[in-house]
């Protein structure tokens, strides 16, 4: 085969691996829910612990929504190559001989689509219970809508590391957790800034640049992962 | 096509089985037999690339695997055409159309069923026609006439000697209650390393 | 086709490849790293003795932060050494797992528990200055959250190991962990420091006055060396015992009870 | 305020972790070397009643 059929065919696998992921989310619509209500809960506990003070509650805003984002996304990361490592799909994407890394790249878009997209989109509702400043709503969108495709990326290492346990969730959250700080850090720094009317373009940008790092190295970390946890 | 040497695999620091030497050519079946426990699907596992041996080489030389093994990588959620037309559009694959490949297997019937409606013998039947989907030239069966009726059994050797009469090659692993029918069969018995 | 009966002939293997196979031999390294470890407690507890009487003995209180500051003798070291310990983890993590070195991958796990106890001593050290210093056990500033969170990597490379069942396995997915981390430890620190001059953190800082007198150097540079070598007895001592553990069943673990038992 | 009970505190702490940490892996050894011998005894009483 030549190089560019090689190319044509595995943008073809990528494309049906991330249709068929769509797909049978969609085929079990009120599980792609969980996330989302899980973030609009944890959100509203935060009025509740702290009380409804709203200077109080804009000041923690980013934070707090940060953090649950964080958490949503965890809780969400087992149904990443769960399903596929049981039923022994993920065995015959070895045997194919795709290259693995784009199979993780593939099933990472495609739960970013079905669990990270979801949390972008409700921020402003959580925002507004927040009651964070209006001025601010754009940039913690845009730093939702950049973190949490590496939410996803970094995660799907952890995933790929604890599939083979039995119960590998509290797990998970352990591995994972310490990757997030930097994010967490730069994104709420971000949405800070921008509620203290400072310029914040340089956090967004340092939170690009972590976007294209994990989206370089982090399915090639996830594959040898995933190889691992096969064997 | 898969030339195997010196092949030893190790699980809690102790070879799952002796040394595999084998040289399997195109139009051969390899049948790996041996007693429940001597590692007949952790071999098969690591001529399909997904364990990687302890020591020994491996050398392969087809265009393609195909594998089934115990877990059969059918989508649940799927009927049985996605989850075919999946696997060619994944494959890139595009002879046969997969509702002729249904017919040959027997599922035309239950074609559009999500495959969790499935029995498990039909869900073999399923995988045998992912096996078609692929195209490959080398088979990879672990057990595969486990849960299928008298007629499932015939339908794999129909399969298998239409795939080696094609030039292709199979390595097939089984407990031994049926054996197919096939001239340049060569039977391999597996002896487990703890026997040792 | 040809099926050959496969019972006796062993792989034939070139040199180097004997060279390594010999290294990496569990009854070699067991004998060999031996007759180290005594010898490693004996340096680092005769270098230890010497640093803390020159440290907490003859050195001169510190004219700012008073006697406090000889916590820093326990402190600092333990902080070097639950870096170096990461990045000699990492390395032979990298090691293992592109030449699936057993004996590298044993060792890389075993760095792990090491590491992670210094890096609670770092942190109860470290609080336990902060109390006379800032007034208060705990402050978030930059060294010791990138402590804490350093120390969370360790517990989940720890908890990875020792989850999964198979021995080699759990290995390489630990050592995979290690590696990850290893990426992402400067981006944290680096972050982390960042995050603590944003919110105008405490600024004290370490070493108290910007000059350090000799008097002062000296038992902290004897503490760095003495805690390297408590490094180097604990790691083989684990290392050794991981290999009994794992191969219990094997002739030479008799062989080598049965030497030492006359 | 008297610095005394802190630096006593830290040295402390570091020694029982760090002793701790030394000696774990030797009392994790004479456990294995107990399993071993265990192990003997099981294999030799077996191969007395086999001959």
């Amino acid at each position: 085969m030549s190089g560019q059929a090689v190319n044509a065919s595995l943008s073809r696998a990528f494309f049906a691996l991330v249709r068929r992921d769509i797909l049978l989310a969609f085929r079990r619509r009120t599980e792609l829910l969980f996330p989302v209500i899980f973030l609009m809960v944890v959100v509203s506990l935060f009025p509740l612990g702290i009380g409804p003070g709203p200077q109080l509650l804009a000041r923690i805003a980013p934070g707090v929504i940060w953090i649950a984002a964080l958490l949503a996304t965890v809780i969400s990361l087992d149904a990443l190559f769960r399903s596929d490592f049981e039923d022994g799909t993920l065995e015959q994407f070895v045997i194919s001989g795709h290259p693995l890394t784009l199979i993780a790249l593939a099933k990472i878009l495609s739960h970013w689509l079905v669990a990270g997209l979801p949390i972008v989109l409700l921020s402003p509702l959580l925002a507004l219970w927040m009651n964070l400043p209006g001025e601010s709503l754009g940039v913690m969108i845009l730093t939702l809508a950049i973190g949490t495709p590496i939410l996803s990326l970094i995660g799907s290492i952890g995933v790929g590391l604890t599939i083979s346990l039995k119960r590998g969730g509290q797990l998970l959250s352990l591995l994972v957790f310490p990757l997030y700080v930097p994010i967490l850090i730069i994104a709420t720094a971000a949405v800070m800034a921008a509620s203290d009317s400072l310029p914040y373009t340089q956090f967004l940008g340092l939170l690009t640049a972590g976007l294209i790092t994990s989206v370089t190295l982090a399915p090639f970390a996830a594959a040898a992962a995933l190889k691992i946890s096969l064997s | 096509m898969l030339s195997a040497s010196q092949i030893v695999f190790e699980r809690y620091f102790e070879p799952v089985f002796e040394p595999v030497n084998f040289d399997l050519k195109s139009g051969e079946l390899l049948l790996v037999t041996g007693a429940n426990g001597c590692g007949k699907t952790t071999l098969i596992r690591v001529l399909a690339g997904i364990l990687h041996p302890t020591s020994g080489q491996l050398d392969l030389k087809a265009a393609g695997m195909a594998y089934v093994g115990h877990y059969l990588g059918i989508k649940d959620d799927l009927s049985v055409v996605e989850n075919l037309r999946f696997m060619r559009d994944f494959l890139g694959t595009s002879g046969t159309s997969c509702e002729q490949l249904i017919s040959q297997v027997g599922l035309t019937r239950v074609a559009e069923q999500q495959a969790r409606t499935l029995s498990a013998g039909q869900r073999k039947r399923c995988a045998l026609a992912r096996l078609l989907v692929s195209e490959a030239q080398l088979w990879l069966l672990d057990e595969p006439y486990s849960n299928l009726d008298q007629e499932g059994v015939e339908l794999v050797d129909i399969l298998l000697n239409r795939h080696l009469d094609a030039g292709g090659a199979c390595v097939l692993a089984t407990h031994g209650a049926h054996r197919p029918q096939w001239a340049g069969t060569t039977d391999y018995h597996l002896v487990s390393g703890a026997a040792a | 086709m040809n099926v050959e009966t496969a019972k006796t002939n062993k792989p034939r293997k070139n040199a180097f490849v004997m060279f390594i196979h010999k290294m990496g031999s569990p009854p070699w390294f067991y004998n060999f790293t031996g007759k180290f470890i005594p010898w490693f407690w004996a340096i680092f507890i005769v270098l230890t003795v010497w640093g803390l009487y020159l440290g907490l003995v003859k050195a001169p209180a510190d004219y700012l932060q008073g006697e406090s500051f000889r916590i820093l003798y326990i402190h600092v070291p333990a902080a070097w050494m639950s870096l170096l310990i990461y990045i000699s983890m990492a390395i032979m993590a990298f090691i293992a797992l592109v030449w699936r070195i057993r004996i590298v991958e044993i060792l890389a796990m075993t760095s792990a528990p090491i590491g992670a106890a210094f890096t609670i001593v770092t942190l109860a050290a470290g609080s336990l200055w902060g109390r006379p210093t800032w007034g208060t056990y705990w402050v978030w500033d930059a060294r010791l959250t990138s402590e804490l969170v350093l120390l969370f990597i360790y517990l989940g490379i720890i908890g990875l190991y020792n989850a999964i069942d198979e021995p080699r396995k759990a290995a390489r997915a630990a050592c995979l962990l290690a590696l990850v981390g290893a990426v992402n430890l400067p981006i944290i620190h680096y972050s982390v420091k960042w995050w603590n001059t944003l919110h105008q953190g405490s600024s004290i800082s370490l070493m108290g006055g910007s000059s350090i007198d000799t008097s002062m150097l000296w038992p902290l540079l004897i503490m760095a060396v003495a805690t390297k070598f408590y490094y180097g007895a604990n790691l083989l001592t684990r290392a050794r015992v991981k290999l009994l553990e794992q191969d219990i069943r094997k002739a030479w673990v008799r062989e080598v009870l049965k030497e030492k038992n006359g | 305020m008297s610095h005394t009970p802190f630096i006593i505190g830290a040295y402390s702490i570091g020694a029982i972790v760090l002793l701790w940490c030394a000696f774990a892996p030797l009392l994790r050894k004479k456990s294995i070397t107990r399993d071993i011998r265990r192990l003997v005894q099981v294999e030799e009483r077996s191969r007395d009643t086999n001959t």
